[in-house]
């Protein structure tokens, strides 16, 4: 494969919110562990899955993300006791409003990985890596004006 | 058909769905076994033999039609191994791979006894045949 | 049989007269005929109150300033009003003790863009016949509908005639009728679409936008000091559409900061003068809350905590929404 | 204000750990390239001291007001680069790290993939950065009091150590007598110790020690504030006898005519009064009633007890009190139960009263327990012949009827049961099922030889599949794995090593404290390995068995363990605050108190404060949301909920997470 060929090559960029003290541990374990996940995951520490406002998700997708997903302590295992719960209406009714605006629902995903599931996390970026991989680009939600700024 | 003895094994694993390697080897399931003393390999070991690929000597063993699969190892088998699964999936190789029958149809006269139910008879029927 | 505005003029006037109030909160004659406006009245000057069938303005919204003055005033909500003024209550916007609310009739608002639509052309002014009959003065001689005709989207799905909140009410006996409507028909059918439909959908609609933020400023729940998007530290300022996806963010944005607390007033569509059903948006959410939480009304009482600002540990997961209706 | 920022990235090799699959000099080189950063460069460990010191001599030479380093996990070493910042000057809180090793080299193969996302990492980090405040961590005071919850060996080690260090302790114990399990054994390997002897002197000790509080027969009613100054209430629940008065002399318990409440402290095995003291040694020493079974409580009649003491103690008017009181730290201490062996049909537990758990015979071989020490069938009082133990009944069990951890106790006290059956009755058989013996401890396997060679315990590497009644023996089917065999043993007893659990109080209290639990009701340390006697939840701490299975000498280390890590916290007299805490923009805030719903810990509150406005009346009074940075523990729930944006949170920003995910967007 030459290197032109590489460059062509669809690599999605895929931005995951981790809380500190469940999701993010969790990830330094698939790393720890050496459990391999695409490079198009890039991580955002965020205190707790409470605190991912729907204004980032829906930037993430207006600057080009073509997937976005939450990820935090299981709902009982929250350190703040229930800031997982509240996320998991909030991302509920964003991504509902999502798909019915039309937007692939596979592109926005909460998942609950607790600092031991080092197997877990990395098996679950795969999969959302794999998914988004195969859902092609966004286009439905991106800002173009925020692609023409880039060239 | 798959090749290898090692192939065969990774089918076995496969169509029973068992997962040979969450065995603890505990041996609850030869503890259980009703029908341990008509056996020449015992449940524990039948997981065991999966698990190293040694498949063509399980298939021509005893114990893969002295099985009752009354399921009392699964039952009771504490790490969810299943063993009675690993049992019915190697008869089925034995089946496919011989492509004859084990059972008959006109063998059950003479096996019929008065105190065996029908549904011993059918479900043997279903199970050693194709 | 007593016009209700009749019985509102005369309590109205009981409560300046005895000091209970000393100003009043209903509608005046705006630009338009079809266009009345929210005005304060003080004593003396209630000949200029009006309420018909052109009312549909929302006036509690309002309230957030003027319980910020001193005295008390009377303010005339509509059934439909009563939620947002409980809600408005709940979040300490209005002070509920500064406020005599005078609960009064509604038979459902008209659209004028449906009278037009009935092919009703050059019209002057329209009277109110007994019997929900509207008589339509037009350059071309005089026309009649049926208010049930020509009723706002809000009212043709009006979620309660009654008032949820009261301190005395203005009614002239007559039965009040139900809503004719179900309100999340248009979303249930949204839902059953493709997401590529949906998408196109959507996008005809939201692209129309021409961000005039009338939604933003009539909308009761939509009543922050200052807006996200006014706010330059906000980072999500914008005032104009740059892009295809600034009207879909904000759109989006604003139904969920709204989210479990909008009472489905409908103010936002009404008003909007593209015509978008921003309703939709808004029915969405109160139609998954319903399903995924239970029944909730926003503002039908001052005390309730809002869904999202609420849990159960048995809460459905956000993996919910790939299991619904609709293809993918 | 950014553009004020002078910027240094340090990239680290990590060994080969990084510099392997990424390219660090590229990094270094791209980030060279970006605005406000004025240096950058690699090096091979980073937080060595040679490292720290690069990072410190950097800040000074180019005034560097913001650092970003790329390396490992911020939650390994963030503090490590915080602290050498703020030594040279720098505000610890203008320190990024970049992920780039658990995040990017130990899981990308591809040196150019890894290159290019430790670039976007470090990218990202200077993103954020470029919006850090300095912050400033507030202090708070420390309650110089400690609250034990449990009042086993472990709660009681725990609070004899803060006793002895100076401060007061008070154990909260839901029996009506502190000692717990220990207090249950008769001997405790591997040295064969009578539990009693050693742990009865403890539990007086903790009577006696005047820095000690026992609130027995109490429960947690609740628990609010933070590390330092923690509110708790406890409920001390109606004992109906006066602990004052009463003198222990137990005439109320002679007389007592209710005599069919199942005993306990015994497990069952046999009855005892509705006025009680649980067993001799008991602390207090004062009894309870069970209203329950008392008659006077259920028929208004009797009295007996009231009639019979002379010291007029017992009170059937006494009503539960709640006590309120500061502590400075909490101990959890909640100790564990045997599992219930209702799913183990096979064992036929329920059916026969031959089949007893560890701990049933514990009690039958206790010299104080129901009957007296004497090896007998619970069913027919006959001396057995032959007994057959069963190890990890219930243990290493993922087929959802028990547990999938090691209860790591029962190999041990396995062989301690059957040695001691074997010296006291040398006539009786006994057969040891196991899957595996665990014996690693000092004097631990030695113990279990003596059980298999001077003993002469049968070990049967095996499970037991079947437990059938024939008669009055028991038959026991089971595999011996060895000589490939399905044997039968007809036995007297059979004694199941059921797996243990965590008390299911446990939970409540976790809630309670805002610790967290894992999926099997045990407390997560705030490190497995590093911190292993702490809960992540600052100020409180785990001893003994509600942190994972342990025996006693584990146990009473863990304890002693907790204690320091206690009296290290109470020997502040103030504490740093985590300054990442929530804060409300007062011109943006509409009052609404949706923040204070969302806030677990009560943190918000609100103010009528008076606005310039613009108009006549130049002033106006509105309603605001303030923010108790004591309690705030800064997990943002209120920013997402607050709708005008004007809650926001230090050192999560909502304009430093959008910058973030810019920066990875870019």
């Amino acid at each position: 494969m030459s290197i032109e060929e590489t460059k062509k090559e669809y690599k999605p960029l895929i931005v995951a919110f981790c809380c500190n003290w469940c999701s993010y541990a969790g990830a330094d374990l698939a790393g720890t562990s050496r459990l391999s996940y695409p490079a198009d995951v890039k991580i955002i520490r965020v205190p707790c899955s409470c605190r991912v406002n729907p204004l980032f998700i829906l930037r993430a997708f207006q600057r080009g993300a073509d997937g976005v997903i939450i990820a935090g302590c299981h709902p009982g295992d929250c350190h703040y006791t229930s800031g997982n719960y509240y996320a998991r209406r909030r991302m509920t009714l964003l991504f509902s409003m999502l798909d019915y605006l039309g937007i692939e629902r596979a592109r926005t995903r909460v998942e609950w990985i607790s600092a031991a599931e080092g197997v877990k996390f990395s098996t679950t970026m795969n999969e959302f890596a794999k998914t988004i991989h195969e859902l092609g680009e966004n286009k439905k939600l991106e800002d173009l004006r925020c692609k023409e700024l880039l060239k | 058909m798959p090749a290898t003895e090692k192939e065969l094994a990774e089918t076995i694993r496969r169509i029973s769905g068992v997962d040979t390697r969450k065995c603890m080897k505990c041996g609850k399931c030869s503890g259980t076994c009703p029908a341990f003393g008509e056996m020449d390999i015992h449940p524990h070991k039948f997981v065991s033999m999966v698990e190293k690929g040694e498949i063509d000597e399980l298939m021509q063993s005893k114990s893969l039609w002295t099985c009752l699969s009354c399921f009392a190892c699964v039952e009771r088998c504490p790490r969810n191994v299943e063993p009675a699964r690993l049992i019915e999936a190697v008869r089925l190789a034995v089946i496919r791979r011989q492509g004859e029958n084990y059972l008959k149809a006109d063998q059950i006269p003479e096996l019929l006894d008065e105190k065996l139910p029908q549904q011993a008879i059918t479900s043997a029927f279903r199970k050693y045949s194709k | 049989m007593q016009r209700v505005i009749e019985i509102i003029k005369e309590k109205a006037g009981k409560l300046l007269a005895d000091g209970t109030v000393d100003r009043v909160i209903g509608w005046k004659d705006g630009e338009f005929f079809y266009d009345p406006t929210p005005a304060v009245f003080s004593a003396g000057e209630l000949e200029n109150l009006r309420y018909d069938s052109f009312c549909g303005a929302n006036v509690s919204k309002y309230l957030i300033a003027e319980t910020k003055k001193e005295g008390k005033i009377l303010a005339l909500l509509k059934p439909c009003d009563t939620y947002s003024f409980n809600e408005l209550v709940k979040e300490h916007r209005v002070d509920r003790d500064k406020v005599y609310v005078l609960g009064i009739e509604c038979r459902g608002k008209a659209d004028i863009n449906k009278i037009r639509d009935l092919g009703i052309k050059g019209i002057e002014s329209i009277e109110e016949l007994p019997g929900d009959e509207l008589l339509v003065h037009t350059i071309y001689g005089d026309k009649t509908c049926k208010l049930n005709d020509v009723l706002l989207e809000k009212c043709l799905c009006c979620k309660s005639k009654t008032h949820v909140a009261s301190d005395d009410l203005a009614l002239t006996g007559e039965p009040m009728p139900e809503a004719p409507k179900d309100r999340f028909a248009m979303v249930a059918k949204l839902e059953m679409m493709t997401p590529d439909e949906r998408f196109e959908f959507w996008r005809g609609e939201l692209s129309r936008c021409i961000r005039c933020n009338a939604c933003r400023n009539v909308c009761p729940a939509c009543s922050c000091l200052k807006c996200v998007f006014d706010n330059d530290a906000s980072g999500v300022a914008s005032k104009a559409n740059a892009d295809t996806f600034e009207e879909n963010m904000f759109h989006i944005i604003r139904a969920f900061h709204v989210a479990g607390r909008c009472t489905d007033c409908g103010e936002c569509s009404r008003v909007c003068p593209q015509h978008i059903p921003l309703h939709l948006l808004n029915r969405k959410f109160i139609k998954d809350i319903n399903e995924f939480y239970g029944e909730y009304q926003a503002g039908a009482d001052t005390t309730s905590r809002g869904p999202l600002t609420d849990y159960t540990p048995d809460d459905v997961e956000p993996s919910i929404v790939m299991k619904r209706g609709g293809d993918q | 204000m950014s553009s004020l920022h002078k910027i240094g990235v340090f990239v680290c090799w990590c060994g080969s750990n990084i510099a392997a699959t990424v390219d660090v000099a590229a990094v270094a080189e791209a980030m060279r390239a970006e605005p406000n950063v004025v240096y950058a460069t690699d090096y091979q460990y980073m937080c060595s001291e040679g490292g720290q010191s690069r990072i410190r001599e950097a800040i000074k030479e180019y005034g560097l007001t913001g650092v970003v380093i790329c390396s490992c996990s911020p939650r390994m070493h963030e503090a490590t680069f915080r602290k050498a910042a703020q030594s040279a000057g720098l505000n610890p809180y203008m320190v990024e790290i970049a992920n780039i090793r658990e995040h990017c080299s130990w899981i990308h193969k591809d040196r150019m993939d890894a290159t290019a996302k430790a670039i976007v990492l470090a990218r990202t980090a200077l993103a954020k950065l470029n919006l850090n405040q300095p912050l400033t961590a507030g202090e708070s005071n420390v309650v110089k009091r400690a609250l034990v919850i449990g009042g086993g060996i472990a709660g009681i080690q725990s609070a004899l150590d803060i006793a002895e260090a100076g401060y007061e302790v008070d154990i909260v114990e839901k029996t009506p007598t502190i000692g717990g399990r220990m207090a249950q054994l008769d001997k405790t390997f591997p040295t064969l110790d009578c539990a009693a002897c050693i742990l009865t002197p403890k539990m007086v000790d903790a009577a006696q020690n005047e820095k000690i509080t026992l609130y027995t027969y109490s429960e947690m009613e609740s628990v609010s504030g933070f590390v330092g100054n923690f509110t708790a209430k406890i409920r001390k629940k109606a004992r109906h006898v006066n602990e004052d008065l009463c003198t222990g002399c137990g005439l109320c318990q002679e007389k007592c005519p209710s005599r069919k409440a199942k005993n306990e402290f015994n497990m069952g095995l046999n009855t005892r009064t509705a006025i009680y003291i649980p067993f001799a040694q008991a602390i207090p020493n004062v009894p309870v009633i069970d209203t329950e079974q008392c008659i006077h409580f259920k028929t208004g009649k009797c009295g007996l007890c009231q009639m019979n003491c002379s010291a007029k103690a017992i009170d059937f008017e006494q009503q539960d009190e709640i006590i309120e009181r500061q502590y400075g730290a909490i101990v959890v201490a909640t100790g564990f139960r045997p599992i219930s062996l209702e799913r183990f049909d096979e064992f036929g537990y329920s059916q026969n009263p031959d089949v007893v758990t560890s701990l049933e015979f514990e009690r039958i071989m206790n010299a104080a327990g129901p009957t007296k020490g004497q090896l007998v069938r619970p069913s027919d009082g006959k001396h057995p012949h032959c007994i057959v133990f069963v190890q990890c009944v219930g243990s290493r069990d993922t087929s959802g009827c028990g547990k999938p951890y090691c209860s790591k106790i029962c190999c041990m006290y396995t062989a301690k049961h059957a040695m001691l059956v074997r010296e006291k009755y040398p006539d009786v058989e006994v057969h040891v099922f196991y899957i595996d013996v665990r014996t690693p401890g000092k004097n631990f396997d030695e113990f279990y030889r003596r059980a298999v060679e001077q003993y002469d315990v049968d070990y049967i590497k095996g499970m037991v599949g079947k437990v059938s009644s024939h008669g009055d023996k028991l038959q026991v089917q089971g595999s011996d794995l060895i000589a490939d065999k399905q044997i039968i043993i007809d036995a007297d007893m059979v004694v199941l090593a059921a797996a243990i659990e965590p008390d299911p109080e446990v939970r409540k209290i976790a809630t309670m404290l805002t610790a967290s639990i894992d999926t099997n009701n045990f407390l997560t340390e705030a490190h497995p390995k590093l911190r292993p006697v702490e809960s992540p939840t600052a100020g409180v701490f785990l001893s003994g068995v509600c942190q994972g299975p342990k025996d006693i000498p584990e146990t009473v280390a863990q304890a002693s363990a907790a204690a320091a890590k206690v009296i290290g916290l109470l020997a502040k007299d103030k504490l740093k605050r985590n300054p990442c805490v929530a804060h409300s923009d007062e011109m943006l805030c509409n009052g609404c108190s949706a923040c204070e719903k969302v806030c677990p810990y009560g943190a918000i509150s609100y103010m009528d404060k008076e606005f310039r406005v613009p108009g006549p009346k130049r002033t106006e009074i509105r309603r605001i949301a303030v923010v108790n940075e004591a309690v705030c523990q800064g997990c943002g729930a209120c920013t997402v909920t607050c709708p005008s944006g004007a809650m926001d949170l230090k050192g999560f920003s909502t304009k430093q997470i959008m910058a973030e995910v810019d920066a990875i967007c870019r």
